[in-house]
């Protein structure tokens, strides 16, 4: 997508921003930018501990601790008490795959404030994770979010742990939470839609049918929601054999506007493909 | 009348420092009371509570998009007789009286002494230092009301109503220079980055509700007569006739 | 991010804003009104002018800012402000405040001595 | 240093220039003692030119505007980049193996030589 080489000193924090804002997870991206990023860091005194924070994540999520060890070592260094260091440290020791003690400096975190604990009690849960004791994190990540109950990142994840023990109806439960939060994201009505859709049966088909709809609506070029739709009306089809003809009547004309949108979009991406694929030939010949 | 005129040594001794002096002196204002400023104390519980008002209103608001049992499985854990959240958890109201907790005493002082005393104190020195100088005139006609707010420390009676007095220029300064102050300092963040490594969860509790018991019985209420109604009923539709 | 729901007029549909951007651009624009007004204060100064010119002036810069607040945004405005009217009346009377100190200011540095 | 902040320091220097023609002007007048009506053209044009060029500076240097209808910024995500958090990021994953700091877990080792 992009050509790390060539990009300016200034394109590439931009990008670090973005990718920050985003969440994106461009571990291995910002891990070959790290050299570059480290000799330009003084010239962006307002972001610099979020970008060594950043690069520490990155460091640490393609395993070179080392690096990463200095990052934290400089944080350290500015922050001497702070408990946000402290947690990174503790991420270190996780990395390390060294639990016990990233598990002891998070505990020593959490009670040192227990009203910024937050941050502390998800590295805790989330190594309960990497452990591989999911329902353990489950009873864990319910039990903080009683006291945190709106909590977003807490409730998309406890619906993800959700779905890896099969509890669909919970899993559709945090979601639900998610779109009281953000009624016009269109991901989380996406994501209600595949659950309830998973779940299977008329009434969840229905709803499935329903959030797909949406979805489209806030986003007409969801192209996972159009497939989706396009699956559940064929399954409400079969359901609806034998009920109202009312109803199975819509939902085929939804069906059939659901595929003839989606043959429109293949059209429309296969004409800028062959576009892309006769310019490239052609740059081909040029260069023989 | 007459047109006066000045010394140009007031300009450069008594005009520009009193607009200098004053700038700075709100400079350093700020840094001192950055560092006086003491971290709130909150409770677990507090943080707790208004998470949960956050999430009943958020039903209260956007409920409509979630199917009709959705919803209602909601309202019956926040609202039922028995067992639901805002009946089950009793919360004392904590109304407190300013006077008797040390912490907000501390506080107050702070308040002041970052505030008020430099202010009284320079506004003083200036007084004293810089006193009896006409310095400006406005260079728009002013009434006579406007003579006691702007000739502070020159009682001519006579003297035309434009013209402004060293005091009062002072405080002028004070208070004109407050939009100056976000702009060179920025949007409250002139010291973001110590801040943002001590990772505040504070934001979400400062909305909190003084009085839980009875912001409590509020959502409580306000949630007992919240209808549903389901947004999306007719959204498969609204798709079809929107090609 | 926490998404603000606001109804508009003559349209079914409540459009979402996202409070983010809303403050960030509430930014922006506090800041060029700060600085348009500290900065046309001053040159009302250098200029000499009194009484209601000055005033006029003020109007005067506050609608040029006004224009290059348009200008920047393009033809599709609607993509980051609220609605015209209000880009233009906010914080007038805050900004007036500046801007008579720095007219003052610099007209008695200029014109009076 | 970004052409936009030249622009505002060539601004401030610019009608820092006028304002002191204009002093100078004043007392000029005042030794000559002649009334003072209005400032010669050239400055009133410099300072109102300046004017100008440091708005258009203060304008550009301020920041850029934010897209403010919530889907503008939405839309364009995946629920790929949604579904990821960084505050539970586990680090126990494949990627892991591809760095060169990985010293394979040993009790894997131990797995084949049982069968």
């Amino acid at each position: 997508m992009y050509n790390y080489e060539e990009l300016s000193i200034n394109e590439i924090f931009d990008l670090l921003r973005k990718w920050r804002d985003n969440n994106e997870r461009k571990s291995n991206e910002i891990m070959s930018l790290s050299e570059r990023i480290m000799d330009n860091l003084d010239s962006q005194p307002n972001e610099k501990y979020l970008i060594l924070e950043q690069l520490i994540m990155a460091d640490l999520d393609c395993n070179y601790p080392m690096l990463a060890a200095k990052w934290i070592e400089m944080l350290d260094a500015d922050f001497p008490d702070s408990l946000r260091v402290m947690k990174f440290k503790s991420m270190w020791y996780e990395a390390h795959d060294n639990y016990e003690q990233a598990f002891g400096i998070l505990n020593k975190i959490i009670k040192a404030d227990e009203i910024n604990a937050p941050p502390a009690l998800k590295r805790c849960i989330a190594i309960t994770k990497a452990m591989g004791m999911t329902n353990e994190a489950i009873t864990k990540l319910v039990e903080y979010l009683n006291q945190f109950m709106s909590d977003m990142e807490a409730w998309q994840e406890l619906s993800e742990l959700y779905l890896q023990v099969q509890e669909y109806s919970r899993a559709a439960f945090c979601i639900e939470e998610l779109i009281l939060h953000q009624p016009h994201n269109h991901l989380f009505h996406q994501r209600l839609a595949d659950i309830r859709y998973t779940m299977g049966g008329v009434e969840n088909m229905e709803l499935a049918k329903t959030y797909y709809c949406q979805t489209l609506k806030l986003n007409p070029n969801n192209m996972r929601a159009l497939l989706g739709l396009i699956l559940a009306a064929n399954n409400l089809l079969g359901h609806y054999k034998s009920s109202g003809s009312a109803k199975r009547k819509e939902v085929w004309k939804l069906c059939q506007w659901a595929q003839s949108e989606v043959t429109k979009r293949q059209r429309e991406a296969q004409g800028s493909n062959d576009s892309a694929l006769t310019s490239a030939m052609l740059a081909l010949t040029i260069g023989d | 009348m007459a047109e006066l005129l000045l010394d140009p040594k007031i300009r450069f001794w008594v005009f520009l420092p009193i607009v200098v002096i004053t700038f700075l002196v709100g400079l350093v204002r700020h840094y001192v009371s950055i560092i006086l400023s003491s971290h709130k104390k909150i409770e677990l519980l507090q943080v707790q509570d208004s998470q949960v008002m956050i999430r009943a209103r958020l039903l209260r608001e956007n409920g409509k998009y979630l199917p009709r049992q959705s919803f209602a499985m909601r309202r019956h854990w926040f609202n039922n007789e028995d067992t639901g959240y805002f009946k089950v958890q009793k919360r004392t109201s904590n109304a407190q009286n300013p006077m008797t907790d040390p912490g907000m005493m501390t506080d107050m002082l702070k308040g002041n002494l970052t505030n008020v005393l430099p202010m009284i104190v320079i506004g003083g020195w200036i007084n004293w230092m810089f006193s009896g100088f006409l310095t400006t005139k406005v260079p728009f006609p002013l009434t006579l009301r406007f003579k006691p707010m702007l000739q502070r420390g020159v009682e001519l009676a006579y003297l035309d109503a434009s013209w402004v007095s060293s005091a009062s220029w002072y405080f002028l300064n004070v208070f004109g220079l407050r939009t100056i102050y976000t702009l060179v300092l920025g949007e409250n963040n002139a010291a973001d980055q110590s801040k943002v490594m001590q990772d505040q969860m504070s934001g979400a509790a400062m909305a909190m509700p003084p009085d839980p018991k009875a912001a409590f019985k509020a959502e409580w209420e306000a949630l007992e007569i919240t209808e549903h109604k389901w947004a999306l009923a007719t959204v498969d539709t609204d798709l079809l006739t929107a090609e | 991010m926490s998404i603000s729901l606001k109804t508009v007029q003559n349209k079914p549909e409540p459009v979402a804003y996202s409070e983010a951007a809303l403050r960030n651009n509430a930014i922006v624009m506090e800041y060029c009104r700060t600085s348009m007004a500290a900065l046309s204060g001053s040159t009302a100064g250098v200029l000499g002018l009194t009484g209601l010119n000055g005033f006029a002036f003020y109007m005067f810069s506050v609608i040029i800012l006004w224009a290059m607040f348009l200008v920047k945004a393009g033809p599709n405005w609607k993509k980051y402000y609220v609605s015209r009217q209000s880009l233009l009346t906010n914080g007038f009377l805050g900004a007036l405040f500046t801007y008579v100190l720095f007219w003052t200011f610099i007209y008695g540095m200029v014109h009076v001595y | 240093m970004s052409f936009y902040k030249i622009i505002l320091t060539v601004g401030f220097i610019s009608l820092f220039h006028s304002a002191f023609s204009a002093a100078q002007h004043r007392s000029y007048l005042r030794i000559t003692s002649q009334e003072f009506t209005t400032l010669p053209l050239d400055i009133v044009i410099q300072a109102v030119g300046s004017l100008f060029l440091l708005m258009w500076g203060v304008l550009n240097v301020a920041g850029n505007l934010r897209e403010i209808q919530a889907a503008a910024e939405l839309n364009n995500k995946t629920w790929e980049t949604q579904k990821n958090i960084p505050s539970f990021y586990i680090f126990n994953h494949r990627l892991k193996a591809m760095s060169p700091y990985y010293v394979p877990n040993e009790g894997k080792g131990d797995l084949e030589n049982l069968e």
